[in-house]
């Protein structure tokens, strides 16, 4: 579990990007963590802070219950539980080569050659890209680098892992293969925190919200009700899910998912 | 941009050792630096054609290789077989200056022409090496010539990180040109200037994020080779 | 921006000399590279050995960059390498109506160090030669003797010397230009004339002839450079 | 009006990106036409065979019923007749104020600065965003960034604008205000071509529809006829915007936009 408490950050004194945030995550069986808040509302400085990039100004983080060591051995056994996928691929691939790249957090770890042949071919089957294995990262998609990119903290094999916009740049079908591809990671045991601007990408995938604004935590829930707040949602700049929208404006009953309003819907019987 | 490195990844020797293909390369630039002629004209056009059907290359797009370098090529040749001497004889084409003659050497020709051919001869090998070894393998190669490790760890990230700063440069120069930034000297001058000071603030930009996401793979100051 | 460009300050200072040397590289990319097969065996041989000592020093001041504690100095050695590779193939308007290119080396010599750079400097000539079918293997040495030992210590000197003579910033830098360009294609100049001297002038008059082919092209385009060098630097410093 | 006459292009000689292309665009009073398709399907490619930035390998290009001539004449007047704005804002905003920035291309046209200095205002004025005008870019949001990119287009004045993914990295109230800005722009006259991997800003903002798969038009039409193809639309890894989805498998009438299925809606009342 991940615990934050009073957890504030600015980086010049002026402003404080997070403000005084306590919060719990992965409490209650949670495995799909959902950050939202418009432009600016500090979400990326949270992750940063969660991940011991940035050093809360004051408050502290403590995951399974131990504060966060701020030396050379402390980061690193916290990267090794939070792993981080950040928005943009190209930045954190370092090989030319697909398994080459995927395989360097593991080579980090000096694990043994077979061990880490063996989890590169499992991280890569997992995400439908055994394919690519020996191809170049220049010549890729941006779906497929993006998940290139996530094979590659993946691998490391740590409880958490902070997605950051995944599905930004991705077409539909990409977006609906992140989607399985978080269903399994949950499978797997995996626990995932994630920011999107997607509203429904967000209340399809994830199980429970936090709301961002201006640094605080505005609220949070389930998805049955954060975003049955329209108007905190719309305080914040932000848009409810069109299965809200529906549920709300035309009184059909609020379904989980897609699947779940075009299965059970009582209209279509 | 770098059209060769796409070739060399899907040519149909790609699966060679290339310690073996360095070898081949080597065997045709000694053939180029030798004195017998005709072999050099053997190598030259077989190489070449094998290259092509290697490389699942056009004709056309093999010979635009050529079109930036032989410039260059022939500006040498020039400056080498133009002389200036007293004797009239002596030249081709001779132009009388004073009491001298410019004009093309009769006794380089012949060299002119030997140099023309080596350079040939040898460019085809080079390419021959480039299209068919993936600048992957080619690390290997440097590995194996035992050159210091920093400098192949180096290599190998330049490598990729070459093809991030393409795709930058290509977008802001696409967008410059649209918003006609280029249609003058003067325009051009401008807009290179700031092209070049816009790649620059991503060299910091990217040092910063790649700082984190080598946090996030725990880096560890070495790169594996 | 603001904040970063503050933070790297004196990185900027640096990459500003260093990119003084980079769009000073004359002529075009290929141009002012030998090519491959140009130059006879022994030749190649000679200017290995000779560029090897600057090489050799190179290697030793990067080991000490790597180890100095820059955090990921690698990484940033890199990026500036390619960013230098990528600019190299900037084209530049040129009077013959053809299109020219700085050849980019110089920018890690003034960064890292003076002798980093005749080890960057090889990477790109060996990128060149492979990506860009540009220079070649065998003249990799001259090439490297000329473009990224030659020119850069010509024009780190003639930058210091302006700076000490207090001459105004821009006029240095676009001298800094000048003299880097100008130095780098005398070398060429050089290696080409000891290798194929005129019949009837000798050495002496084969370089006067390598000197003139190149300086008719050589002159609207170093203007040019050095303006766009000029520019780019006060882009930088008033963002 | 644009015409592609049997239009082909590719980059080596080995794959077509586009393939015997045959269109009309603007005709018909269609004023917001959209371009879809997966990754790889040839839309970026079509775009720039459009402003002319490649030069089609086979067919041609007609505006207004005139071929394109690619000299430098023909191409400068082609880009005063349509204007491109690429997804990432960061690589075609060039000056750190931005009323420098819009002006950019006018000061190439060597305008007079008073005329200059006019029609910037107006295009800030246009895209209510005159207020950020001495405003530096690095402080602007993604969204703010995106209206700059298009000022810096629409200030040339050209009939036509091309935007390539004008949603991508906005948030949910950027891209609410990106759909007003579209019906503004065709208020104001000008024609838009757009493509987008967001399919529910696709069918809200789109009057005509081409899709594109593998370099050919597959299919083409109104969003009551296009949309309709699911399995068209499968086969390209394209989904259904959710309006077209309710109507479909909840039987519910099929709505143009929100705003129409929640004023008219018979279930409401």
């Amino acid at each position: 579990m991940i615990e934050l408490k009073h957890l504030s950050f600015s980086y010049d004194d002026k402003r404080k990007i997070l403000d005084d945030v306590s919060l719990k995550l992965g409490g209650d069986g949670h495995k799909v963590i959902g950050i939202m808040g418009q432009n600016g509302a500090g979400k990326s400085t949270l992750f940063l802070n969660l991940v011991g990039e940035l050093r809360p100004t004051s408050g502290e983080v403590l995951i399974d219950g131990k504060k966060v060591e701020y030396t050379k051995k402390g980061l690193r056994d916290l990267r090794r539980k939070i792993g981080i996928v950040f928005q943009n691929s190209d930045q954190q691939i370092f090989y030319s080569i697909v398994k080459d790249d995927v395989a360097f957090a593991l080579h980090n770890l000096k694990l043994p050659a077979n061990e880490i042949h063996q989890r590169v071919e499992r991280v890569l089957d997992e995400l439908n890209i055994l394919n690519l294995k020996d191809r170049p990262i220049q010549y890729l998609s941006g779906g497929q680098k993006k998940r290139v990119a996530i094979a590659g903290i993946m691998v490391i094999g740590s409880e958490w892992i902070l997605l950051d916009e995944p599905t930004s740049g991705l077409d539909p079908d990409g977006r609906i293969r992140m989607k399985k591809l978080i269903k399994k990671l949950v499978a797997n045991g995996q626990k995932i925190i994630l920011s999107s601007h997607d509203m429904d990408f967000m209340y399809e995938t994830c199980d429970y919200f936090y709301l961002l604004g201006k640094g605080k935590i505005l609220n949070e829930g389930t998805k049955q009700s954060v975003f049955n707040d329209e108007k905190l949602l719309e305080e914040n700049n932000l848009t409810q899910p069109w299965l809200v929208k529906i549920h709300q404006k035309l009184g059909l009953p609020l379904y989980a998912d897609e699947q779940d309003l075009f299965e059970n819907n009582s209209l279509n019987s | 941009m770098l059209s060769i490195d796409k070739y060399a990844y899907e040519n149909r020797i790609v699966n060679w050792s290339p310690k073996l293909k360095a070898l081949l390369w080597l065997l045709g630039i000694i053939i180029a630096f030798q004195p017998i002629q005709w072999l050099k004209v053997v190598v030259l056009f077989s190489v070449a054609g094998v290259t092509i059907f290697v490389a699942r290359v056009s004709l056309k797009r093999y010979i635009s290789w050529f079109y930036a370098i032989l410039p260059f090529v022939l500006l040498s040749i020039v400056g080498i077989v133009v002389t200036v001497s007293s004797q009239r004889s002596s030249l081709i084409w001779p132009l009388r200056i004073g009491n001298v003659y410019l004009g093309i050497a009769k006794v380089m020709l012949p060299r002119a022409g030997q140099l023309a051919l080596q350079c040939v001869t040898a460019i085809v090998c080079t390419y021959w090496f480039a299209l068919t070894t993936p600048f992957i393998q080619i690390l290997q190669v440097l590995k194996a010539a035992h050159l210091p490790r920093v400098m192949i760890e180096v290599t190998m990230l330049m490598y990729r990180f070459i093809f991030i700063f393409i795709d930058a440069f290509e977008q802001i120069h696409r967008a410059q040109k649209l918003r006609f930034g280029y249609d003058s000297v003067d325009l051009m001058v401008h807009s290179s200037s700031i092209l070049a000071k816009m790649l620059f603030e991503q060299v910091i930009r990217n040092y910063e994020m790649m700082t984190k996401a080598l946090d996030a793979k725990l880096y560890n100051g070495d790169f594996y080779l | 921006m603001l904040k970063i460009i503050s933070r790297y300050r004196k990185f900027i200072t640096f990459f500003m000399i260093g990119l003084v040397y980079t769009l000073a590289y004359p002529l075009t990319a290929h141009a002012m590279h030998i090519m491959e097969g140009m130059l006879p065996p022994r030749w190649c041989i000679f200017w290995f050995v000779v560029s090897a000592p600057f090489f050799i020093y190179g290697l030793y001041r990067m080991y000490k960059i790597v180890n100095s504690g820059i955090p990921n100095a690698k990484v940033m050695l890199a990026l500036c390498g390619a960013f230098v590779f990528v600019l190299s193939s900037l084209k530049l308007p040129s009077v013959t109506g053809s299109c020219s290119h700085p050849t980019g080396v110089g920018l890690g010599t003034v960064l890292f160090g003076p002798g980093v750079m005749s080890v960057l400097g090889v990477i790109v000539l060996l990128f060149q030669a492979l990506l860009l079918a540009h220079g070649g293997l065998t003249t990799l040495g001259a090439n490297e003797f000329s473009m990224t030992i030659v020119g850069p210590i010509v024009g780190y000197a003639v930058w210091k010397l302006c700076r000490a003579m207090k001459v105004n910033r821009s006029v240095s830098l676009f001298l800094c230009a000048m003299f880097a360009d100008w130095s780098t294609y005398v070398t060429t100049a050089f290696q080409l004339a000891i290798v194929f001297p005129d019949p009837n002038g000798g050495i002496v008059a084969a370089l006067i002839k390598f000197l003139s082919i190149y300086a008719i092209t050589q002159i609207p385009l170093a203007i040019a450079e050095g303006l766009l060098t000029v520019i780019v630097y006060n882009l930088v410093i008033s963002n």
